[in-house]
């Protein structure tokens, strides 16, 4: 009886909560108003609590991956190392600077956050749990999350800080240059399941996840949404060595963990996009017959995802704005495009099989696709090893003529 | 209910819009035209054209308005917060604008009489956004402006690109 | 529902304050913002037309999509004219910009 | 329908009020001793030297307008996409024709190095 009653776990409370509500004397449209707004709540808390967490585990893995221990003061291992870091952003001065632009500079940690709770509205974090299981819920989530190059260029305009200029106008070109790759690969699993529906794209991968049938499209996907985040190797906004802190140079106190929070979110939120398009949101083991499982699913898979980003960031060093910038339209782009014409071709040659297809029934669309994506790797690295040659045949033929390396201005 | 979201959107819409007309910081007017935008998507959203208003949004707020608030920036030599905004003749073209509106409201109140309330509005087709997606590459229906919306977004890119580059002597 | 005249009207005032913009503005750029503002209050006209009169068939819709695409060349291509012109003439001034008078 | 878009709604207004209360609770619990030199602008402890909003290359703005122009194209594609599963095979290729298009595009951008960051 035990899986009977976490199966009915979402519902259960579901029910109770509903009764409650319709004894208190509710009309309908209220107690759907009302779930509505309690959603809205929840939605909010869930990444805000995600992010303690996170940032403790985070420096923790981060300080066993540099050899050293991390927060241990606060705490058991130092667990709560956040609480008193809240308390004390809570306490600094809020310094405005007398020159900026205060309507802009005041809007723009807000939009910061807002752009990227809002995406949390349409991803599933069990099978039937989802804010809304929006009919554009894929464009949704694009849209969305346009809103934060705003915020970035609205700070950096309204700082009134030449350096925090610079590295908003950096920050766009990085944001604008990632965000056509993740748009392009993200039409994949559009595709693929033939639906914008979030949920649906989830439920379509009952039939194999995503990352199965196209790796490549996965793999783009990650990079360019590492990018969108600034994390690093992509964190030019705030490469403190260059442009003194970013476009946030201005900011302090709460107003600066804002930005942080918002960083912070937009980072394991993207974790839990990919979670979704690609490795089966909440699917796992027995989900069927246990519902509440599938947040645990979705949690363990966007905890995974973003391991790999903690992994990534420790471990790469900074890129060069032009490398990043050549990295994103002169190979991404590139790429996802092909991507997308070869993957679409391939995908309508098998038809998409029904939901209730056998294994035998499905084997020939996973065949197809994922030998095209197998074919599209070894093209790739192929001309990437002609070119790459060539490229160093013209240095070394250029180091013979001209001892005296001339630098790239960035 | 309805009605309020309308009038708060339409007010950010028509708000913004005339806020971008008279500031005269150029940035400013460039952030109000985004708040216009975004009103726009909120009746996108009111009209049940959930796809328009994220088109929109993507479009417009992420796209152009970044655009504009570049050219903008590219443009401005100093800070030109005091220079005059309007040029001498906007006081007719206020009367003009003012006159077009009144003969639209005019022509509108004609054929769907202001007063009258929204009664029996026709239901909505299953799912609109795979209606167009299917009308957009059907025979019969709009793959030829599809085709030809690809080809002039590439002349626009190739024009703006030759124009906007600066002369390299190399 | 809010009735379609509603939204006519709008999108009409909308579309006047676009064009008092492009009549009075001096800037060059913000010439182009206040065309797009006439560009949106279009839009909306097609969008509200589509959802009251032919719901069923996505034509406004597709109408819609191509002004979209119409208002993002014209901004790309205007804001590079405006730029080259910038760079020649170090202002954007509209009414200054008589060169084929001469 | 509609309803769908009340729970965005209302998650702008909760997700606004989290960093607006946050930024007031800090602005309470905070100390606040502004002087001239604090407020103003930070530049690495120099004085600002010449206007602030300073000119930029045209290179950022090629890209935000390479930009647009694919965003446009993604737009136009999400809907055929979504409806992917019901389309013929030579609308896949018309689809296919229109990236190839754009494809085009970038080719001539790449080309006329105007991806370059000089």
């Amino acid at each position: 009886m035990d899986s009977f009653e976490i199966a009915n776990l979402f519902y259960s409370i579901g029910q109770v909560w509903t009764e409650w509500l319709t004894n208190l004397g509710l009309s309908p449209e209220w107690l759907s108003f009302t779930n509505k707004a309690m959603g809205a709540v929840l939605l909010t808390a869930l990444p805000v609590m995600i992010v303690c967490v996170t940032i403790m585990g985070e420096r923790k893995i981060i300080g066993r991956f540099q050899d050293r221990l991390g927060p241990n003061r606060v705490g058991p291992c130092g667990v709560l190392q956040t609480i008193p870091d809240i308390f004390k952003l809570l306490t600094k001065e809020i310094i405005t600077p007398t020159k900026v632009d205060k309507v802009m500079y005041n809007l723009a940690p807000m939009l910061s956050v807002v752009s990227v709770i809002l995406i949390w509205a349409v991803i599933p974090l069990a099978s039937n749990v989802v804010g809304v299981d929006l009919e554009i819920g894929a464009l949704y989530f694009v849209a969305v999350s346009s809103f934060g190059t705003l915020a970035v260029l609205m700070a950096g305009w309204s700082s009134n800080n030449k350096y925090a200029l610079i590295s908003a106008f950096r920050g766009v070109a990085q944001l604008v240059s990632y965000e056509v790759p993740l748009v392009l690969t993200l039409l994949i699993p559009v595709l693929l399941a033939g639906t914008m529906r979030l949920n649906g794209i989830v439920e379509a991968q009952a039939q194999g996840w995503y990352v199965l049938l196209a790796p490549i499209s996965m793999l783009i996907f990650f990079i360019s949404s590492t990018a969108e985040v600034g994390r690093s190797p992509f964190d030019l906004l705030e490469a403190d060595s260059e442009i003194v802190a970013g476009f946030n140079i201005e900011y302090s106190g709460m107003r600066f963990a804002m930005f942080f929070l918002g960083e912070f979110i937009h980072a394991f939120t993207f974790c839990g996009v990919i979670a979704t398009l690609f490795f089966g949101g909440w699917r796992g083991p027995f989900v069927d017959q246990a519902p509440a499982l599938g947040f645990l699913y979705f949690l363990i898979k966007m905890f995974a995802i973003y391991f790999v980003h903690i992994w990534i960031r420790i471990t790469m060093p900074r890129l060069r704005i032009d490398h990043m910038l050549n990295l994103s339209w002169k190979f991404l782009i590139p790429l996802s495009l092909v991507n997308l014409v070869v993957m679409s071709l391939a995908a309508k040659l098998v038809q998409t099989p029904a939901m209730d297809a056998t294994l035998w029934q499905l084997l020939p669309r996973w065949g197809i696709l994922l030998g095209t994506n197998m074919v599209m790797i070894a093209g790739t690295f192929m001309i990437l090893g002609t070119v790459s040659r060539r490229e160093r045949h013209k240095q070394e033929a250029a180091r013979v003529l001209e001892p005296v390396a001339s630098g790239i201005q960035g | 209910m309805t009605y309020v979201v309308f009038g708060l959107f339409g007010i950010l819409t028509l708000g913004g819009g005339i806020l971008v007309v008279t500031s005269r910081n150029l940035v400013r007017a460039a952030a109000s035209l985004v708040l216009s935008f975004f009103g726009i998507a909120g009746l996108y959203v009111l009209l049940e054209a959930g796809f328009m208003a994220a088109a929109q949004i993507l479009i417009y707020i992420g796209a152009i308005a970044i655009l504009i608030i570049f050219a903008v920036m590219l443009t401005q030599r100093v800070a030109a917060g005091n220079r005059v905004a309007m040029n001498s003749q906007w006081p007719w073209a206020l009367l003009v604008s003012a006159l077009t509106f009144a003969l639209l409201v005019y022509i509108i109140n004609i054929v769907w009489p202001l007063g009258i309330r929204a009664e029996n509005v026709p239901v909505l087709a299953a799912d609109p956004t795979r209606g167009l997606g299917m009308a957009l590459v059907d025979w019969g229906q709009y793959v030829l402006p599809f085709e030809v919306a690809s080809i002039l977004l590439l002349g626009a890119m190739v024009g703006s690109i030759f124009i906007a580059r600066e002369q390299h002597d190399d | 529902m809010v009735p379609l005249s509603w939204y006519l009207i709008t999108s009409a005032l909308l579309f006047c304050i676009g064009l008092y913009g492009v009549f009075a503005r001096r800037n060059a750029v913000a010439v182009l913002m206040s065309i797009e503002l006439m560009l949106n209050a279009v839009n909306l006209n097609l969008v509200a037309f589509w959802r009251f009169q032919t719901p069923t068939r996505p034509v406004g819709l597709a109408f819609a999509v191509f002004v979209l695409v119409v208002a993002a060349a014209e901004a790309a291509v205007g804001l590079a004219l405006i730029l080259s012109i910038y760079r020649q003439r170090k202002h954007i001034v509209v009414e200054d910009l008589d060169l084929l008078k001469l | 329908m509609l309803q769908d878009y009340v729970l965005i709604g209302l998650l702008f207004v909760v997700a606004s009020a989290l960093p607006i209360s946050a930024i007031v609770f800090g602005s309470i619990l905070g100390p606040r001793k502004p002087n001239r030199i604090k407020n103003d602008t930070y530049e690495c402890g120099m004085e600002t030297m010449g206007p602030t909003w300073v000119q930029f290359k045209v290179q950022y703005y090629i890209f935000a307008l390479v930009f647009v122009i694919f965003d446009i194209e993604m737009v136009l594609l999400f809907p055929i996409a979504a409806a992917f599963d019901v389309l013929p095979i030579y609308a896949v290729v018309e689809a296919a024709i229109f990236i190839l298009i754009l494809a085009a595009a970038l080719a001539y951008a790449w080309k006329k190095d105007a991806l370059e960051w000089f």
